[in-house]
């Protein structure tokens, strides 16, 4: 039925999408050498996603198979990365892990590239489920979203206003996440804690430095800030370390160890969380490998082990959680390098 | 060549066998000039006959090919304009140099503002010398104002203040007075006299042929780039002069026909602009030749613009053909068969950096198409054919219009309007920088355009060719119409007389 | 210089001569660039760009320049996606943002041609604030599930062949632009006003009426450059297109397209265009990383401007040397 | 223009200097209508928002200014000649980690400044050498070297960056301190804007600058050094943008390669909004800095009145379009103011 003649919404409803994956997987298929990784970031130059394509070229290594990075410069040219989904096809690699600026734009060359039997894993951001073979989610959007509230709530005493300064207002995983904190902050025990308002930075230093000012000066009483994205948390720490406010106003959120070392140590931040991108790389090329040796398909429920990193089950959705995110505070920072 | 051993002191400045290509062009063919101490030396030929080329080369603005400039006798190499008026030499270019956005003192005086400590610039002292210029050539032009918006006449105005500022030892003027009217020129002549005096050397260039019998002692006349003589001038009547120049006797100056008037083709009523001009109505008929006299500055150009539609007029009407025109809007003024041959050829009259096919085909945009399409056959041959018709000199058809002598570039102006085969023309200052060969051939197309039947205005400044051509003459003072008069009893004095608000 | 030269030197030709080079090559040298399926994503990738250089090279000669066609780009996505999610009918929608596009356009003109502002200035402020109002519209947004038969068009090519659905309307559109710029007097107009708006006026060339139908155009193809994008990477965002003013820019400045105004040719622009598109395919194929990319493109640009003066400068040493045993010329030589 | 009749003295001094202070008045307005508009933000903004104009506040604004300033300032310079300078971001970028590099080393913070200066003047140099001895386009050459740079950049920094851990204390300190309200940084910016400006009005190398600008051909033949000239313009712009990098990583303590991309839209809307022309000879790196003041602000403005920052980019626009049509007309009146006079004087 078509509204007006025309082509809706409703109409497009019933178009369901193609199921991903076909085929059995074989569990005790031998791990195929020899194969060629492609990994594909938001952005290049990014230390975060750095540091995760490193850890999935050592793993790459490991399985004797052959690793290769690619990649826009800027996290917002989604055509740039179209463009290389469409080269790493043309190049004929055998698996890709892809990290996806945006979840529909890769889908036309993504599916494109799994009908040339590449497999695709998606890791950090994910696509439609459809565009993919698996998606290896940095930690349940869940547990990230409800324990960096529980961080906050624990620094500020479960009282007062706080806020949320986030990357670009399109960024899905930071949705995702902020949709789980303030449903954390439901719980009554949070009852005394009112999240005011949701900033902006674009992941741009100067825009989230400029937009903590803005926090500050429209809530003067604001308690915390928590900043799941790792830009935005480093530029709010550089400007409160700066300001009256350092120690005052509370901050938390996804940050590396090596960019918060200076403001945990001055006291600005107490503690803040992140996973290891290093191993989220790592088990996103053990995956794509699993997939191009038969091992799994992206079924939901199949297993497989990823190396020393243990055994994991693929979620509904073909999604495979790499596991709790760690705390990072004055005490064990030290121990970490990333 | 004749040498002036009788003029005793060596030249300040010489040039000899210079030669100088554009391209293909050789506008410079082997010439050699001697300017003397005290006084002023007359350059004389033809439009392109490479009289600019020559003084540009004096000035250090192009490299000769081949030849030298001697200063004092000893060669040297000008390796830039800043070397030679760093040798005395001050120039006016023909074509006007200043900086639209800067005040007109800091205009005269760049490069070389008086300073105070610190090599600071003295702001006060730039405006006082820049005032004492201006009273110097008797006009009042406000030191602070910026030069945008100058008119032609004020622009040269300034660069001749500006020359006269270096107090040089070497003094070269390219067609200073084609802008100006009979007083402006006659100060001018008046501070030049004072200079020679002084023992300067000047160097003129005028289409004027009356102006160079008035103030020049002796005169080197170029043919196509060629050197053809330096002579005295006394002894010497205009038309051996004309005769140098173009190599064959002239036809008569004015030819003007008579023609009887048919009705009116242009009718003007209580046209006004504030500010600028008030309350004029004339009518120009069929086979008519109108001549708008006045002082620079009195708002003739201002009434053509609005007439055109160029500036929209604030009250008053214009009618072509008993077609009432709609306001500011050229376009119709065109369809209904106005044309205008605007004052300042390079920024109104020609798209310097198109070639003069395509200048003169911007008016016959309308009718050299075929289905909607350009017909670049019939574009072209309409363009040559009324190069053709003008005898613009040029050497291809698909040259740049920028690279044609100033005179050249006045015909393809008038080449562009007259092939839209307008019912009225209106031609703004007409022969201004023309010589006296092609402005014969203006004139003679003027009229002869009249006799066809054509309604012509005639704006010009050079009040010889106003009398001579029109058969009659309206008269502007501050913006105002203020006299008519008859070809019979229009005379200078009467002319002026008016002109200046004086009688009338 | 004779005319022969002055040819020989035009920077568009040897543009477009470049571009075939590159193709050649590519074809030979490179693996997995010459099979169909690859040109049909270099084509298609380098569409958008390439639609909205048709209107900017009239614009550029013209004098004038847009900078905000990728935010009208990027409005008329968002516009899509929220209309879209609204449950309008697809078949009203793409009009719509057409119109749009027409809106954002007249609004860029208007304040050029009424106010005479400078259109760099203008454009520099509508980017953003188009893109603004794009945010507003649409929001966090991304607004995927378009209806396939359009994916399909936008993103699909004509069986196994090179060619995508969307290139032949673009090869319609580029014909239209190329007759409108070099064969009408609107084109010749265009030129005149660029390379002297006054001398233009003063022969009865309405020069802001020519300029705000050019805007105008402009909006609109921007606008279905947006549709386009949004339906071409099945995504519509604010964010669409971001940055692609510059790309274009880049692409007809490379194609030799003078932006004082007044000189230049649509084969050029679309040359250079594609020239920028194939180069960065086969560097991405060669992983030649994406940062040396950006300094090719920077050093093409250089190269773009310093190579046609070297060019000249050679020719006219020729023709001076030629001129000095030339014969003087006469009065007209009306043969050329 | 008028001929004085013989005899009657030419009555220059009453209309000269009713002129004069006519001509001054209107020219200063040009700056004086931008600073109307930030004051009356300003002013709208305290009334909405009272903690805006605390200490802090008045520290925020003046710190978000400075760097825009600084590299506005440079680029009015260059725009005035009648050319412009689209590579400065990258400059700045490059230059801003070529310090923190030097830094991370261990190395002076005055060497690092300068060595970030010295970078910028490097590619100033560079594009001031292509645009004035190439004789090319200018817009063309500094998009080129833009990725140029660009790509060096990030070729050179790959995915390494300086963060605040790795710079001297010291040196952070100075990036965000001050004497009470007024930042370090920003005093820096003033220093160089008031320079820069005596030197434009009072020496004869700046008047060149503006001749050249507005009729390079008629410069040329002035005797000016036009290619010299700007071939200062640019090195001086480079200059600010090397310094404008060294003050970013003091005031951000973060550097990585995308530091500064982008920035060349905001540079220009700031020169442009400050009424510097692009048509070149006109405009003061008064009305630059305060363009870069307006633009720096409204972005702490539209936060500080709990504008959603969904708006601020659509409000940034449409002010920034105002903010050009009011330079506009008050440019119309001058271009009024004096016709006028030209009649009085016909
Ligand atoms: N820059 C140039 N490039 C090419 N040709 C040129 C250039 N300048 C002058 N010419 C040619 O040199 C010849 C002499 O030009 P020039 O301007 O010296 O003549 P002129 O005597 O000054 O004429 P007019 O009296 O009209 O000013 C002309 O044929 C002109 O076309
Ligand atoms: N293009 C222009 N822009 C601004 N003002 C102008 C312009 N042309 C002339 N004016 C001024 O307008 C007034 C009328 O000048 P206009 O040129 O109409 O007088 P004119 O009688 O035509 O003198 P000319 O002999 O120079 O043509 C004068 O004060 C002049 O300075
Ligand atoms: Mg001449
Ligand atoms: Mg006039």
């Amino acid at each position: 039925a078509t509204a007006c003649g025309g082509t809706t919404k409703e109409d497009v409803k019933n178009e369901g999408g193609a199921a991903a994956s076909a085929g059995k997987a074989d569990p005790d298929a031998a791990t195929k050498k020899g194969l060629t990784v492609g990994f594909l970031p938001k952005q290049v130059n990014n230390p975060y996603f750095t540091s995760a394509d490193k850890g999935g070229e050592k793993a790459v290594r490991e399985l004797g198979s052959t690793f290769k990075e690619v990649g826009p410069t800027s996290a917002t040219d989604t055509a740039g990365q179209v463009s290389y989904v469409n080269t790493l096809t043309q190049q004929q690699v055998d698996a890709m892990a892809v990290s996806a600026q945006d979840p529909g734009a890769l889908c036309t060359a993504l599916k494109q590239a799994m009908r040339n039997d590449i497999k695709v894993v998606t890791y950090d951001s994910d696509t439609k489920a459809d565009c993919r073979n698996a998606f290896v989610s940095q930690a349940s959007a869940e547990d990230l979203g409800r324990t960096e509230v529980q961080l906050l709530a624990e620094q500020i005493g479960h009282k007062g206003e706080i806020a949320i300064l986030s990357a670009a207002q399109t960024a899905t995983n930071q949705n995702t996440w902020i949709e789980f904190m303030k449903d954390e902050l439901k719980d009554p025990k949070y009852k005394d804690m009112k999240l005011v308002k949701v900033a902006y930075g674009n992941d741009d230093a100067q825009q989230s430095f400029q937009q903590t000012q803005g926090l500050l000066q429209e809530y003067p009483n604001l308690k915390g800030i928590i900043s799941p994205t790792t830009v935005g948390i480093k530029a709010a720490a550089q400007y409160l370390s700066g300001s009256k406010y350092k120690g005052k106003v509370k901050l938390t959120g996804l940050g590396t160890p090596n960019d918060m070392r200076t403001y945990v140590k001055n006291g600005t931040v107490e503690a803040f969380e992140l996973w290891d991108p290093a191993k989220l790389g790592e088990l996103a090329a053990r995956t794509a490998v699993a997939l191009a040796s038969g091992q799994i398909t992206g079924q939901e429920g199949e297993t497989f082990t990823a190396g020393a990193m243990g055994e994991y089950t693929i979620g509904e959705n073909g999604v495979i959680n790499l596991g709790k995110p760690t705390v990072f505070n004055a005490g064990n920072i030290d121990d970490f390098d990333f | 060549m004749t040498h002036p051993s009788d003029t005793g002191p060596a030249p300040v400045l010489a040039l000899k066998g210079i030669s100088k290509s554009f391209g293909a062009v050789r506008a410079l063919r082997d010439v050699s000039l001697e300017l003397f101490p005290g006084e002023v030396h007359a350059l004389a030929g033809e439009n392109g006959a490479g009289k600019s080329t020559l003084i540009k080369t004096l000035a250090g603005v192009h490299r000769p090919d081949a030849g030298q400039v001697l200063l004092d006798g000893a060669p040297v190499v000008f390796h830039g304009p800043g070397d030679a008026r760093d040798a005395g030499i001050a120039v006016i270019y023909q074509e006007p140099t200043l900086f639209p956005d800067l005040s007109i003192a800091e205009n005269i005086f760049m490069g070389r503002q008086p300073r105070r400590a610190l090599r600071r610039i003295d702001h006060r002292a730039t405006r006082e010398a820049t005032t004492a210029l201006m009273n110097r050539l008797g006009v009042e032009l406000d030191p602070d104002r910026p030069a945008r918006g100058l008119s032609i006449a004020d622009q040269q105005i300034v660069e001749i203040a500006k020359a006269l500022s270096f107090d040089a030892r070497v003094l070269i003027m390219d067609e200073p007075t084609a802008a100006l009217t009979h007083s402006e020129v006659a100060r001018l002549f008046g501070v030049v006299r004072a200079l020679r005096d002084q023992g300067a050397a000047v160097l003129f260039i005028s289409h004027r042929l009356e102006e160079i019998f008035e103030i020049c002692r002796r005169v080197t006349t170029l043919r196509d780039g060629a050197w053809i003589a330096s002579e005295p001038l006394d002894g010497m009547t205009e038309d051996d002069l004309v005769r140098r120049m173009v190599g064959r006797d002239l036809a008569e100056l004015y030819p003007k026909q008579d023609v009887t008037p048919g009705e009116v083709a242009l009718s003007v009523r209580r046209l006004t602009r504030e500010g600028v001009f008030t309350d004029v109505s004339f009518d120009v008929r069929r086979g008519e030749i109108v001549g708008l006299a006045g002082l620079v500055g009195a708002g003739r150009t201002e009434v053509a613009r609005a007439v055109f539609g160029i500036d929209r007029r604030d009250a008053g009407e214009v009618e072509v053909d008993g077609r009432r025109l709609t306001n500011g809007a050229p376009s119709t003024a065109m369809a209904a068969g106005l044309a205008l041959v605007p004052e300042d050829r390079r920024a109104q009259g020609l798209v310097m950096d198109l070639s003069i096919e395509r200048n003169i085909g911007l008016t016959g945009l309308g009718t050299t198409v075929r289905a909607g399409l350009m017909d670049r056959g019939a574009e072209r041959s309409r363009s040559l054919d009324w190069a053709v018709k003008l005898r613009v000199k040029y050497a291809r058809i698909a040259d740049t219009v920028n690279t044609l002598s100033g005179g050249n570039q006045q015909k393809v102006v008038l080449a562009k309007w007259l092939a839209t085969r307008p019912k009225v023309l209106i031609v703004d200052e007409p022969t201004r920088g023309i010589d006296v060969g092609t402005k014969a051939e203006v004139h003679r197309l003027l009229s002869q355009l009249a006799a066809d039947g054509v309604a012509v205005l005639m704006i010009s400044s050079d009040l010889p060719e106003v009398l001579g051509m029109a058969d009659r003459v309206l008269v502007m003072h501050e913006g105002r119409l203020t006299a008519e008069i008859p070809r019979t009893d229009a005379t200078e004095e009467t002319v002026m007389a008016a002109a200046t608000g004086r009688a009338a | 210089m004779p005319d022969s030269l002055t040819r020989a030197v035009r920077w568009d030709t040897v543009v477009g001569a470049l571009l075939v080079v590159v193709l050649l090559l590519s074809f030979t040298t490179v693996d997995g660039f010459g099979n169909a399926l690859n040109l049909s994503f270099l084509i298609g990738n380098t569409l958008p760009i390439a639609l909205i250089a048709l209107p900017m090279t009239l614009l550029v000669v013209s004098g004038e320049i847009d900078l905000s066609v990728a935010s009208t780009a990027g409005l008329s996505g968002a516009v899509m996606g929220a209309l879209w999610n609204q449950g309008m009918a697809i078949e009203t929608i793409i009009p719509l943002c057409l119109l749009l596009g027409v809106v954002c356009g007249l609004v860029n003109g208007l304040l050029v041609t009424r106010l005479g502002l400078p259109s760099l200035a203008v454009t520099i402020g509508t980017l953003a604030a188009y893109r603004g109002i794009a945010q507003i519209v649409l929001g966090s947004d991304a607004v995927t599930d378009f209806p396939s038969a359009y994916l399909d068009f936008a993103a699909g090519r004509i069986g196994d062949t090179f060619v995508p659905y969307a290139f032949l309307p673009f090869l319609v559109l580029l014909a239209i632009a190329v007759v409108a710029l070099h064969a009408t007097p609107f084109g010749r107009s265009l030129f005149a006003i660029g390379a002297g708006e006054e001398a233009a006026r003063f022969a009865g060339i309405r020069v802001r009426r020519q300029k705000l139908i050019l805007f105008t155009v402009t909006g609109l193809m921007s606008a279905l450059t947006g549709v386009f994008w949004a339906l071409h990477y099945a995504s519509a965002r604010y964010d669409n297109a971001t940055g692609l003013e510059l790309s274009v820019v880049a692409a007809v400045l490379l194609g030799g397209i003078d932006f004082d105004g007044g000189k230049g040719t649509l084969g050029g622009a679309i040359a250079g265009v594609f020239l920028l598109g194939a180069l960065q395919n086969v560097m991405s194929l060669q992983d030649v990383s994406a940062q040396s990319q950006i300094v090719v493109t920077g050093v093409l640009l250089v190269l773009s401007v310093l190579g046609p003066r070297v060019a000249r400068q050679i020719a006219a040493a020729r023709a001076g040397r030629r001129a000095a045993t030339a014969p003087d010329p006469k009065t007209p030589t009306p043969t050329s | 223009m008028t001929v004085t009749a013989p005899g009657e003295a030419p009555a220059t001094e009453v209309p000269e200097a009713g002129a004069t202070r006519l001509v001054d008045r209107v020219f200063k307005m040009r700056e004086l209508a931008i600073l109307a508009v930030f004051l009356v933000m300003i002013a709208v903004t305290q009334a909405g928002n009272s903690a805006f104009l605390s200490e802090q506040g008045v520290k925020d604004l003046l710190l978000n200014a400075t760097i825009l300033v600084l590299v506005a300032t440079g680029q009015a310079l260059v725009v005035i000649t009648r050319n412009v300078d689209l590579s400065v971001g990258s400059t700045l970028g490059i230059s801003a980690f070529a310090a923190g590099i030097y830094l991370q080393g261990g190395g002076n913070p005055v060497v690092a400044v300068a060595l970030a200066v010295l970078l910028g003047i490097g590619f100033g140099l560079l594009n001031g050498l292509l645009v004035s001895l190439g004789q090319v386009p200018a817009l063309v050459v500094t998009l080129g070297t833009l990725y140029i740079i660009r790509g060096v950049d990030s070729i050179w920094v790959g995915s390494r960056q300086i963060t605040a851990a790795d710079l001297p204390g010291g040196f952070v300190d100075f990036g965000s301190g001050g004497l009470s309200a007024v930042p370090y940084l920003a005093m820096i910016a003033l220093a160089v804007l008031v320079a820069t400006a005596y030197y434009l009005r009072h020496f004869g190398g700046g008047r060149e600058l503006y001749a050249l600008g507005s009729n390079p051909e008629a410069a040329r033949l002035a005797g000016i050094p036009v290619r010299k000239r700007i071939l200062a313009a640019y090195t001086f712009c480079g200059a600010l943008a090397g310094l404008a990098g060294a003050l970013y990583l003091a005031r951000f303590g973060n550097v990585d390669s995308g530091t500064g991309s982008g920035y060349e839209l905001t540079v220009v809307s700031a020169v442009v909004v400050g009424g510097v022309v692009f048509t070149g000879g006109s405009g003061s790196v008064y009305g630059a800095a305060l363009g870069a003041l307006l633009l720096t602000s409204i972005n702490s403005v539209l936060p500080a009145l709990g504008v959603s920052s969904v708006w601020v980019l659509a409000i940034n626009g449409v002010l920034l379009v105002l903010a050009i049509a009011v330079d506009r007309i008050v440019a119309l009146r001058v271009a009024s103011a004096l016709k006028k006079r030209n009649a009085r004087h016909a």
